[in-house]
């Protein structure tokens, strides 16, 4: 156990807030994508998953994600650290509080409570990536138990895999036999895995009401820009701290992800320049996203040269990809196989190619390349697999569709009881009724119970 | 010539705007409006306070249309913006004395 | 005095930009909240406190925070640090600016320079947070001379009582006589404090025009989204930050604030499903904060696991408290005592039960609990006591509402001649004229006075 | 070479994130000032800058800026570390990508990699900053490539000059003569050289069309305000990271940030409410951004009343400012001259004043306040001539100005294909047709060409 | 029947709304509209440009009545929509030669 | 009286707001609204798919004028509002029955 490195660990804490932050950023992206009447249901699939994945990972997510080994390297054992427990060891001890979590992690002298906050963020983000598939049409109570349901075992089990020591680590069969494939900071684990399951998802649910016959256009562009400004920042919490230190590698990755970035934004653009006349403001935001899926698995392991043709190259193949999704007329509605999946896919086996230590192009043998193709290969199946079982099972159990009623009138209303802005001047603006003020209702008497009321004439 | 208005539900704007272009009338000008009338409105809460909102959306249309096609052309309103639902609308005619196109200064049946 | 720990000095720094950040993201939490007429006065409320708090925190804040102790343990003396004075002692010397600055503070190698940039973010923050309960209806001139008295006289003497080591420290007779009352990051200095403020306000500047009878909906509830998103990223640098260095400390701080956070808007969506039929966008950004306020005096003393039932605890409890607050007819418009004094309390007091080294839960007696409620008690009496004699002594000087036609009319126009938004499509958006630039009036021709004309016909 | 010092690696590397952040800070304060039309192309000026410069710092930004001196200190050489070559020494070397990075920069155990990443945000920044006086005009193509060509002509050299030992640096001419000029964190390199560019361009792209007769009144200013909240956090980054490291001086740097924008947002109001008669929102973030440009060569120089003096003096000096630039007919759209060079020159020229080492209010002779006049005329004059020059010979090869009607139908949707809201109720909202989906196409049939299609009567 | 069209101040809508419900005329249309008149408009003031903002925000109500009933709705929309101040607006009445309901096809005094 | 409706390009609205001033003119009411016609719209592209907007903005004018006044009036418009480009919209007169100023109870000429 290394001694504390404050460095490193206000690093980790840092990195751990700025990852958080991407979820809402998150939000906004895929909220100002949908139309007005559902950017509400869009926002709150994301700021659920950070109440429910938040409550849970603490209880049982880090747990089966990182302590211990059952199912042969499958998971963790949910029991062993349930409630983070023994994560903070002096905690109860003579010092008290002031040494509380004071346990190190690895070699870099980072405390576990900040790997634990740091992973977190990992886990929320990836459940609200999701959304993006399902927009305008999920049912909100569906769309909560799917995301405990769906972290506990597609997430948690493939974070162990990966990173926790399981199948898909250097200690796995891949691992032993092959090579260990690399994974900086998630590309399976994050990106490919949430892409399948939208894809699956959206599946699942099928077609929005009006799907290529109603427009539907993104209600507030400067969102989506602002969300994918949130995100790029918070994005170099995701992969510099994914170096588990401030160290060089942290700064490697830094400029990485920054470059790939770059570069996919450049790579979009040009295809929409080329393909449909128009660079656009979504098209902008949506290639920087791509950049940043891209960069995940390989932000560590690759040249800042590398990293722009990674980029370049991803940018152009998503952008093309959402091409192909509207040929293939799936409704994975904004884009999330599109994104991440191929953005994940593609930076993943890129490594194959472009690792410094171990990439075709740097003269090693295609051993990498093998590993990085088995490794996605293996997260598209098993999550594939568990998101089509849990998906089946709450669709089986309550529904995964909303009403269509409530899907035609815009989920924010129907489901929320809301409406996202109120702007007109000072005119219709706050027309309606003050119809009761529940903190003032008379004991007893019970709140009407239907929301669309008609008479009859 | 007359003039039609129309204030129907807004999903419905298609729908009117296929029979209007099947009839022949290219040309319409659409506002947004609100409705009150029969159809109820739907409740917002926001932190524990209930708002009933009953000006419900509405799209107010306005054809100009030669004497005697206004029947006609009425009647095909009608029919396509309606769902037998509470809150579908009205559909009203108005003489009109005179009518130019801004573009050339035609009048009457040769501006629309 | 400890030498320079770079790592915990670059997580105070990193704490402070965070805690700043948060009055932007109040800004916009409230400012979505009120009606379309209101948002620019509402921003502009948390902004100027920016402004005028961020001056004076340096002049005499500080100061008057940490520097001795005057009026038995009331207050630190205004005079002694005025102006930072002596805080960066190697400032003037032969070294020159490379080592100004290099003063250290506590035990923890942490500069006072970037404690006092910690302090300042506090201050500034403690004096938006009241801008939600004058809401749409108070004079912007009253506002900002409030916020140079109020911090004056209520702010600094109860941070000094607090953390300066004044009546509510350790130091003091509560600490003395039975146990240290205990405070990690301000639910009584920042949150009971200010709660108890706004409450006061909303009580002498009377009810909103229309109050219970127009509809008062918030015009743009992404906004609201978008504060609690920034206000939950920032209050890690609060809390986690109060650790006052990098250590596992700061990382348990940092886990329970995201846990009690996640389980609050749990807690509040669920009694807003059940009593209102609608988990709703507000309801889960509101619920968001009020955990993240529960959790800031006990954010280093709980277990995770306590965290989790501190946060759901004061969720439902909050969307409770609004619901009464509806019910005694008091127009605190945004509900600043329904959630900071409410929340500040109920996680101030659950430190009795739930502190790992001195709760109720944890097997020790009830000394810390009964500490905790007289610290309470005691934020409460000073906040409300000295609240009310800034507050009736600028009524008496100078009012405290805005003119009844302004207030009708909407604040952004009348006070501060803007609209919030033009986004009409091409037509009416620029509508108006370019009646005057004022950089190219003839010197000596003075601008018009009256901003609403009107000719008789 | 220092070995590492994670503490100060950890905020440098927060720094350089905090800065990337500033870019779509900034495009939501220039955003939201610009009329609805024009909204998205303002974003993307900023955005695409990510993106050009992003690439083109890592490819030879970096070595023009710091690699060699070449042309008499002019510059640096591009080729010498081209693409990052041997920035990261050990990266290709036995130990793997684990080290990678690990080569440190000065001595503060700061690793190049983390030193890399800080100066490409500034990049960044500087080319975005310039967008705001050629709004609502410019060809976008012609944007891309002045975005290329500026930041290396312009750019880079003036950044080798002050920060990379080259002309303006201790070890050129005034520095080796007189004394050395101060700059803390850009006042010349950054603000100085954008708002002359902003200038010159404006001049040669004319006034826009309507221009004193239609009214373009900011169409958004909660944008505006919360471009200036995201710029105020991240500009922490910016001047506090230009410490180069965690220590004292950056916790200096970071109070007098704070301070001197709290007291240029007051002065900028102070200003509004005399002159027009109302402190507006759009004055308060203009005000803080003032404050912020006026502190940035000065951060670390002076004391923290010093910087309330230079706040003041900047807010109010900028306000009016930007009376001057009506009075002259220059279309300086967003006021890019009227705040980032006068706030810029203001700042620099006060360090002869204030700097607590060298300034005439500490008793030194004038030697400081003469470099800073010399230092503020070069950074001036070369900027002024290489924009000139880069701007004519952009506008001679694509014309710099975008068509009339683009213009007035609003860039947005003439030249990206989009319109920024879609926010009506449910009614006009979604209204048109989609008459194409790009991936469906049968491959051969090729999109229809024109936007802007008229059929005769 | 006659059209009765309405341009008041937006606050007094719900004044007006109510005057009707009790004249027993349940439904209307309403759209935002902005006036020119003898009212002046605000001013606004960005970075040191003033903008006279001289549309004024109103509401424009219609609402169709038998031809009975035209003059005393009238009277009763004056009456509810008065401030006393400039720009209270105007009422005005249009003859309309058809009505119908959307939903049923009922035309006339049976469509309102 | 008379009703005069145009439906306009939404940027000659200062310039016919400058004809009906220089004609003694000084109340009207705006609504924004859209408009079907000969006119074509513009296509926006997102994420590979591309949508045709039809409805192209305009803006619609309603001014009321004495019987004498309305060809004039008219006229006046037509010639301010031309472009001579598709588009430029429609201007006609409906017949009104009578029309009160809401503010002092007017009537007719006098209320306007
Ligand atoms: N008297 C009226 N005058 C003008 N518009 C009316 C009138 N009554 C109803 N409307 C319009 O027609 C819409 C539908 O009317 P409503 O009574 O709800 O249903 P329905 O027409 O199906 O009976 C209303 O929302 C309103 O816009
Ligand atoms: N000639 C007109 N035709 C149509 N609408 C008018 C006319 N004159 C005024 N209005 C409308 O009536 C509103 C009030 O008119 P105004 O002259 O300001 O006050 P008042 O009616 O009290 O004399 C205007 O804002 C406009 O909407
Ligand atoms: N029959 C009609 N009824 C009502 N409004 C119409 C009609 N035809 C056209 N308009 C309006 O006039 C506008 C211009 O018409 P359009 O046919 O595009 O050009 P133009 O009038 O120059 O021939 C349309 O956008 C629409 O608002």
């Amino acid at each position: 156990m290394a001694p504390l490195d404050t460095g490193n660990n206000a690093w980790m804490l840092t990195s751990a807030a700025l990852v958080l932050l991407m979820t809402p950023g998150l939000a906004f992206f895929y909220g100002g994508m949908v139309r007005r009447k559902n950017v509400i249901n869009m926002l709150m699939m994301s700021f659920s998953a950070m109440g429910t994945v938040g409550v849970v990972y603490v209880l049982w997510g880090y747990s089966m994600s990182f302590s211990g080994n059952i199912l042969g390297g499958l998971v963790g054992n949910p029991f062993t650290s349930f409630g983070l427990a023994g994560q903070f060891p002096e905690f109860l001890g003579p010092g008290g509080a002031e040494t509380a979590g004071n346990s190190f992690d690895g070699g870099s002298g980072v405390t576990s409570m900040a790997f634990v906050a740091f992973q977190l963020t990992f886990a929320i983000i990836t459940v609200a990536l999701i959304s993006g598939s399902v927009a305008d049409r999920m049912k909100f109570s569906s769309w909560l138990v799917l995301s405990v349901v769906w972290v506990t075992v597609t997430y948690f089990p493939l974070a162990h895999m990966v990173w926790g020591g399981g199948l898909l680590s250097a200690d796995g069969p891949v691992g032993r036999h092959l090579i260990a494939p690399m994974d900086f900071a998630g590309g399976t684990v994050v990106h490919i895995d949430a892409g399948v399951a939208g894809v699956v998802l959206a599946f699942l649910l099928g077609r929005r009401k009006g799907y290529r016959k109603d427009p539907m256009r993104p209600h507030n562009v400067p969102f989506v820009m602002l969300g994918a400004g949130l995100l790029w920042f918070g994005w170099f919490g995701f992969n510099a701290g994914s170096a588990g230190n401030a160290s060089g590698l942290a700064g490697l990755a830094w400029i990485n992800t920054s470059t790939a970035t770059s570069a996919a934004m450049i790579g979009w653009l040009a295809v929409e320049r080329i393909r449909d006349r128009h660079a656009t403001g979504v098209g902008a935001a949506s290639g920087a996203v791509a950049g940043l899926v891209a960069i995940t698995p390989a932000a560590g392991f690759v040249s800042p040269i590398g990293s722009i043709a990674i980029g370049a190259i991803a940018g152009a193949t998503c952008a093309w990809a959402i091409g192909l999704k509207n040929r293939l007329g799936l409704d994975d509605s904004l884009d999330v196989g599109g994104v991440h999946l191929v953005g994940g896919f593609v930076g993943t086996v890129l490594i194959g190619f472009f690792s410094t230590s171990t990439g075709l192009f740097y003269g090693s043998d295609g051993r990498q390349l093998l590993a990085q193709v088995i490794a996605a290969a293996a997260a598209i199946a098993y999550s594939g697999v568990t998101t089509l079982i849990v998906g089946l099972a709450i669709k089986k159990a309550m529904g995964l569709r909303a009403a269509t009623d409530d899907e035609l009138e815009g989920l924010d209303v129907a489901i929320h009881g809301e409406s996202a802005y109120d702007l007109e001047g000072a005119s219709l603006g706050g027309s309606g009724t003050l119809s009761h003020v529940f903190g003032s209702r008379p004991p007893g008497e019970s709140a009407p119970r239907s929301t669309h009321q008609e008479v009859t004439a | 010539m007359n003039l039609i208005t129309a204030v129907i539900k807004p999903f419905k704007l298609d729908e009117v705007r296929a029979a209007l272009l099947a009839f022949g009338v290219t040309g319409m000008t659409v506002t947004e409006a609100s409705g009150y009338g029969r159809q109820r409105g739907h409740t917002e809460v926001y932190r524990g306070a209930e708002y009933t909102v009953e000006l419900l959306p509405k799209v107010r249309l306005e054809v100009l249309v030669d004497d005697d096609d206004t029947d006609d052309v009425m009647e095909a309103i009608v029919r396509a913006a309606r769902t037998g639902k509470i809150g579908d609308g009205k559909v009203w005619a108005v003489a009109v004395s005179s009518v130019v196109r801004v573009r050339t200064g035609e009048r009457d049946a040769a501006a629309v």
